[in-house]
């Protein structure tokens, strides 16, 4: 494997960032040593970082240190900072995917955000559904979680039943969309 | 005392308990389910018996198997926790016929105050208040206005199949009772298939606060102070703390004795838990006896110094108490947070999982009660609770803010908590004036947030992290430190 | 209160002090020699300052870099820990020209008790014993006799450089003393350039008990109780305890009466600590006066409930004694080990380097001070303290089997640490039933192995670990997660 | 890279072990999911074990668990258990090196055990020293450790100084070693 350039070339790299819901356009810039040169949203600083592990980051900036947490999570990184968790992917990702944890409904295929026990079929393949409406309950953790339908359209087809244990990934109704309608 | 015992249970407080028997040189079998092969409290255990598949009902609920289990290993008792088996007579006398001794009440005892409705008629009659209320739930309306009228507005109507507030009302006045008690009934039927309702004095803003007992065989018993559980979520608990800042020393005095009397009257033997309603004039109701270790109890051994599951053993093996009353007194401040997988930001769904990293936080007057490490996978079969931090400082306003360092300093990746949610809790001004009632979260925390005021920093280290990222240890060479480089040494056959 | 502190120290205690600083909201400043820029306390802190390169002087010791890093940084006071400047009367001086606070005593205090003999006749003027001896230096040898005579054998020859056990003789009766001082005073000669010797009481096997005091800048002072520090390898402290198993509770007030009246005469303010030798009769001698905060301090943090470094913080700031002697209890048993990154099994040799994992024990009563974390490379320049473990339980003998249990599950690799000593020397006969003494180690653990009888199921381990080695994670794609594979986002200039 | 053997053809390991100074033979075979089949100096056992980590394997063996850490070290494992550590290594290893943490002289080349400071020079080129005697005084953490001749012989070259920071590896001494001595 080649590569083109070594790192010690790169002088700038642009970001669009979404944290949680806010947008960040940031910039960055190697330093000397362990400082790199941001800007985000347009104001500029000099940070001072250190790889402490994998997964924790020593941060000092305007003149505080921080100890960040830093987990890859589904398409983009979770940072956290003094308990609270910051969800930040590239706002450039075409695959916009759902905040993680929340209800995977992709398409018209829905599928459990983790894995549990069908306890109740709400919906039968052929009927109508309106967006919102209950499909299936499950249970995990002794909790009850219905998941709904993402938008109109027509069941085709309902792939478990009461009892059975499903995984995230795993097609549990299909809806298909009804055409004409704006959600 | 026992050779080896039993724990009928998983996660936390399996863990818990077997700290104590390491300890004491009592040997700890383990039972588990197939998701839980791995499970913290098995590594922890001496010994350890598979009871069959993830359902609650083949494994941690099976009395057979885990009878079994217990003579199969030669168990001399079984402690069983909280939840699942623990407060379940059947097991009890499952345990007195076949001679394994249960940790905890015997099963009559169990019985005599499982049932709420004769448990709150034996405390009337050893004058402990109750809640003024009227439960001939078959009479008629006649008989709920007379009785609405004595007890004094405003009351609460329940449905007599009970729970998560469904057929509840609030009634303000005599107008309102007729209408309200017909909704009720209809919603209470269409919920659980039975109309049935009853009448209670509504308590507004009311506190939850229980109060430690230990009982012995010979008849000695004594409290162990209050917690305050006042802090729920979806009717559970998810912070308590000893003492409760609404409690002064002569009300606590007469709830303590209160709650003696509640346990000897009813021949409870072992760690008990008397809960009542304390209203916001300082009049205190009898709720219930829970007949088993609470998950809040370390709270109590934090500001007394004792070890409650050690009591509970020796009590178990016959043992007198060694306490009297005066002996107990409470120190400084506790607090517990319940560290569960839930998602705060997404209505506190259930988060399973593995957890990719893990780091508890330690330090002067911290405890950590975990039934789960770095790479486990947190089954989706049972309860969300991962752990219970627990903090202990000179006032309460110390331990505040040591809970609050020790909850920031908590981490846990790949699966989400309600860490985030705790922070804003205890951080707040009414929970740190201790204004605390049962319906503080509706109130103060309903359409809860994180604040998001370290984005900027958080976005710093995603940049650092992506310009620099992790060296991956170089791939592993064939058979580096494998058999496969050392077969000389090999007999193939 | 101080806005803001410098600690000018590192490792474990850093650490320990910054923990109560952010639980009263005080901001913390670190300073760190060059193989410390990753240590922990460098990470806890909210500023931090590099001084210089690795040796003590150029850092830690440099009185001019630390002054300069405080004003840079604009801290209000000075906590110095223990070792390094925390008993440099010069350094005191310096901040209190500078006025910064020094969070410790006065610099006349700190003088008055740092030169021994002058202490000695401070604390006799007081009504306090001192060990019965005699110490005109440059006296004849008749003299000596004479002292030797009064003082009655068996005697002891201590050098006046002293240190190590060098120039020390014991001496049984008169024949033996003029050999002995002839053969002590060449070994001193020729160990410290000095032949000065001076004789006081033997005392055989005997104990050191110290007592926790703090004083305010008011006139207030009060003893936290004991600690007893008999377990010493090489003159230093390793394992420390409190209650002693020595004390009656007449014989604890006489000698927390005693502890305050010396720091009471000798103006002492802040938290200082009064040492005593005990002998076998009960009887107790003054010793010295550590003017600082000392490393065991978490023993008595446990018994009584108190931060010592919050009362530090307090006193420091002007603040008065909120306690009372009859405020002060003490409740259950508290123990400490210290883990030092040294090899038991090769002479103590020390063992620094790159910690690759750390597990630390946790739980109802235990508690971790450390300096280090998994990953950190153990700089050779320093103590090999590496952390403290301490737990507390009911009784001496619950909270032995509660260390046992620690020190067990505290696995620290790469390195070697002091445990495995540890583990034999709570677990012994002698040391369980309390009877120790400063020369414990040499009488019971000279020749220490460690017991290798699970040596069968570490070969299992092996073999298990050998037959499936752990799956390294798949080679890293070139750029995943890197800047290689986004690069339609970046300007390249 | 192409393999003869799949791991499933294996059935039995044999092993020739020194734990500390104790001599072990012992063979492995693998049995049904996680147990093995061990013989150890000629005992049978079925184990069963775990690895819940790259550091840390579960292991039960005539009905008591046991959670015990492997840590790989120069030349063998250490295993910790119950806060004991089992150095342990392959006794056909022929580059027998001492004990980890031992000082290493290997041939006449005296190196440090650890990063250390030079504190004195105890013998100079040229001069004759005996085994045991001492060479260099070196210190770390506070404490002094005496470097002393691995045999007889005549020392070749000193080649630090007082104050010199020095590395394990970095020959600090050379001895020529004395003809016809059995040491």
């Amino acid at each position: 494997m080649e590569h083109t350039w070594r790192l010690e070339d790169i002088l700038t790299v642009d970001y669009k960032l979404k944290v949680n819901d806010r947008d960040f356009s940031a910039t960055a810039e190697k330093c000397d040593g362990d400082r790199l040169r941001v800007s985000i949203n347009g104001v500029e600083k000099i940070i001072a970082w250190k790889r402490i592990s994998d997964a924790h980051i020593f941060l000092g900036a305007d003149g505080e240190d921080q100890n960040l947490y830093i987990e890859k999570t589904g398409g983009g990184k979770t940072i956290h900072l003094n308990g609270i968790q910051y969800f930040i992917k590239d706002a450039r990702d075409e695959g916009m995917k759902k905040h993680p944890g929340g209800l995977k409904e992709t398409g018209g295929k829905v599928t459990p955000p983790m894995p549990s026990v069908v306890v109740r079929i709400l919906a039968a393949a052929g009927a109508r559904v309106e967006k919102g409406e209950g499909l299936i309950v499950l249970t995990a953790m002794k909790l009850e979680t219905t998941l709904t339908a993402p938008f109109s359209g027509t069941v085709l087809s309902v792939n478990v039943q009461a009892g059975d244990r499903v995984m995230p990934g795993q097609v549990l109704v299909e809806i298909d969309r009804d055409k004409n309608t704006g959600d | 005392m026992f050779k080896k015992i039993l724990i009928a249970n998983r996660g936390e407080i399996a863990v818990r308990i077997m700290r104590t028997c390491r300890e004491m040189g009592i040997g700890t079998v383990a039972v588990y389910s197939e998701p839980d092969s791995s499970a913290l409290h098995v590594l922890e255990a001496d010994e350890s018996v598979c009871l069959g598949s993830g359902e609650p009902a083949s494994s941690y609920l099976s009395i057979d198997k885990i009878m079994s289990a217990a003579r199969e290993k030669g168990a001399g008792a079984i402690h069983p926790g909280y939840g699942f088996l623990a407060e379940n007579p059947e097991f009890v006398r499952r345990c007195e016929s076949e001679r394994i001794v249960f940790i905890g009440p015997p099963s009559g005892s169990m019985l005599k105050l499982g049932d709420k409705v004769r448990a709150r008629e034996t405390m009337k009659k050893e004058g402990i208040p109750v809640i003024p209320g009227f439960s001939r739930l078959n009479a008629g309306y006649g008989d709920m206005e007379k009785a609405a009228e004595e007890i004094g507005y405003p009351v609460l109507i329940k449905a007599a199949a009970g729970g998560g507030g469904r057929g509840m009302r609030i009634v303000l006045s005599r107008e309102k009772l007729k209408d309200s008690a017909a909704s009720a009934s209809s919603e209470a039927m269409s919920a659980f298939g039975d109309g049935r309702i009853f009448i209670e004095k509504y308590i507004e803003r009311p506190r939850h606060v229980e109060f430690q007992v230990l009982a012995d065989s010979h008849g000695n018993a004594v409290h162990l102070m209050e917690r305050e559980c006042s802090i729920q979520r979806r009717f559970q608990k998810i912070i308590e703390e000893s003492p409760s800042p609404a409690l002064s020393p002569s009300l606590r005095e007469e709830m303590g004795m209160a709650a003696v009397k509640a346990v000897v009257a009813s021949g409870y033997v072992n760690a008990g838990t008397v809960e009542f309603i304390l209203d916001r004039e300082g009049r205190f109701y009898f709720l219930e006896v829970n007949t088993r270790l609470q998950v809040e109890h370390p709270v109590t051994e934090m500001v007394t110094g004792i070890d409650i599951v050690r009591k509970q053993l020796e009590i178990a093996a016959g043992g007198k108490l060694s306490l009297s009353q005066g002996d107990i007194s409470a120190r400084g401040h506790a607090m517990e947070c319940r560290i569960y997988a839930e998602d705060p930001e997404l209505n506190f769904a259930p988060s399973p999982g593995r957890i990719s990293f893990l780091k508890e936080p330690h330090g002067p007057g911290v405890r950590v009660d975990s039934g789960v490490y770095g790479g486990f996978t947190v089954p989706f079969e049972y309860d969300p609770l991962l752990s219970k931090l627990i903090t202990h400082g000179e006032t309460r306003e110390i331990n505040i803010m040591r809970m609050l360092q020790a909850l920031r300093n908590y981490i846990a990746m790949g699966i989400k908590t309600t860490i985030p949610f705790m922070i804003d809790i205890i951080g707040s001004v009414p929970y740190m004036k201790g204004e605390i009632h049962t319906g503080f979260i509706d109130e103060h925390f309903m359409n809860w947030r994180p604040d998001m005021k370290g984005a900027e920093l958080a976005v710093m280290a995603y940049l650092a992290d992506d310009i620099f990222p992790v060296k991956k240890p170089a791939p592993v060479s064939a058979g580096q430190s494998s058999p496969w480089n050392t077969l000389g040494g090999w007999r193939i056959y």
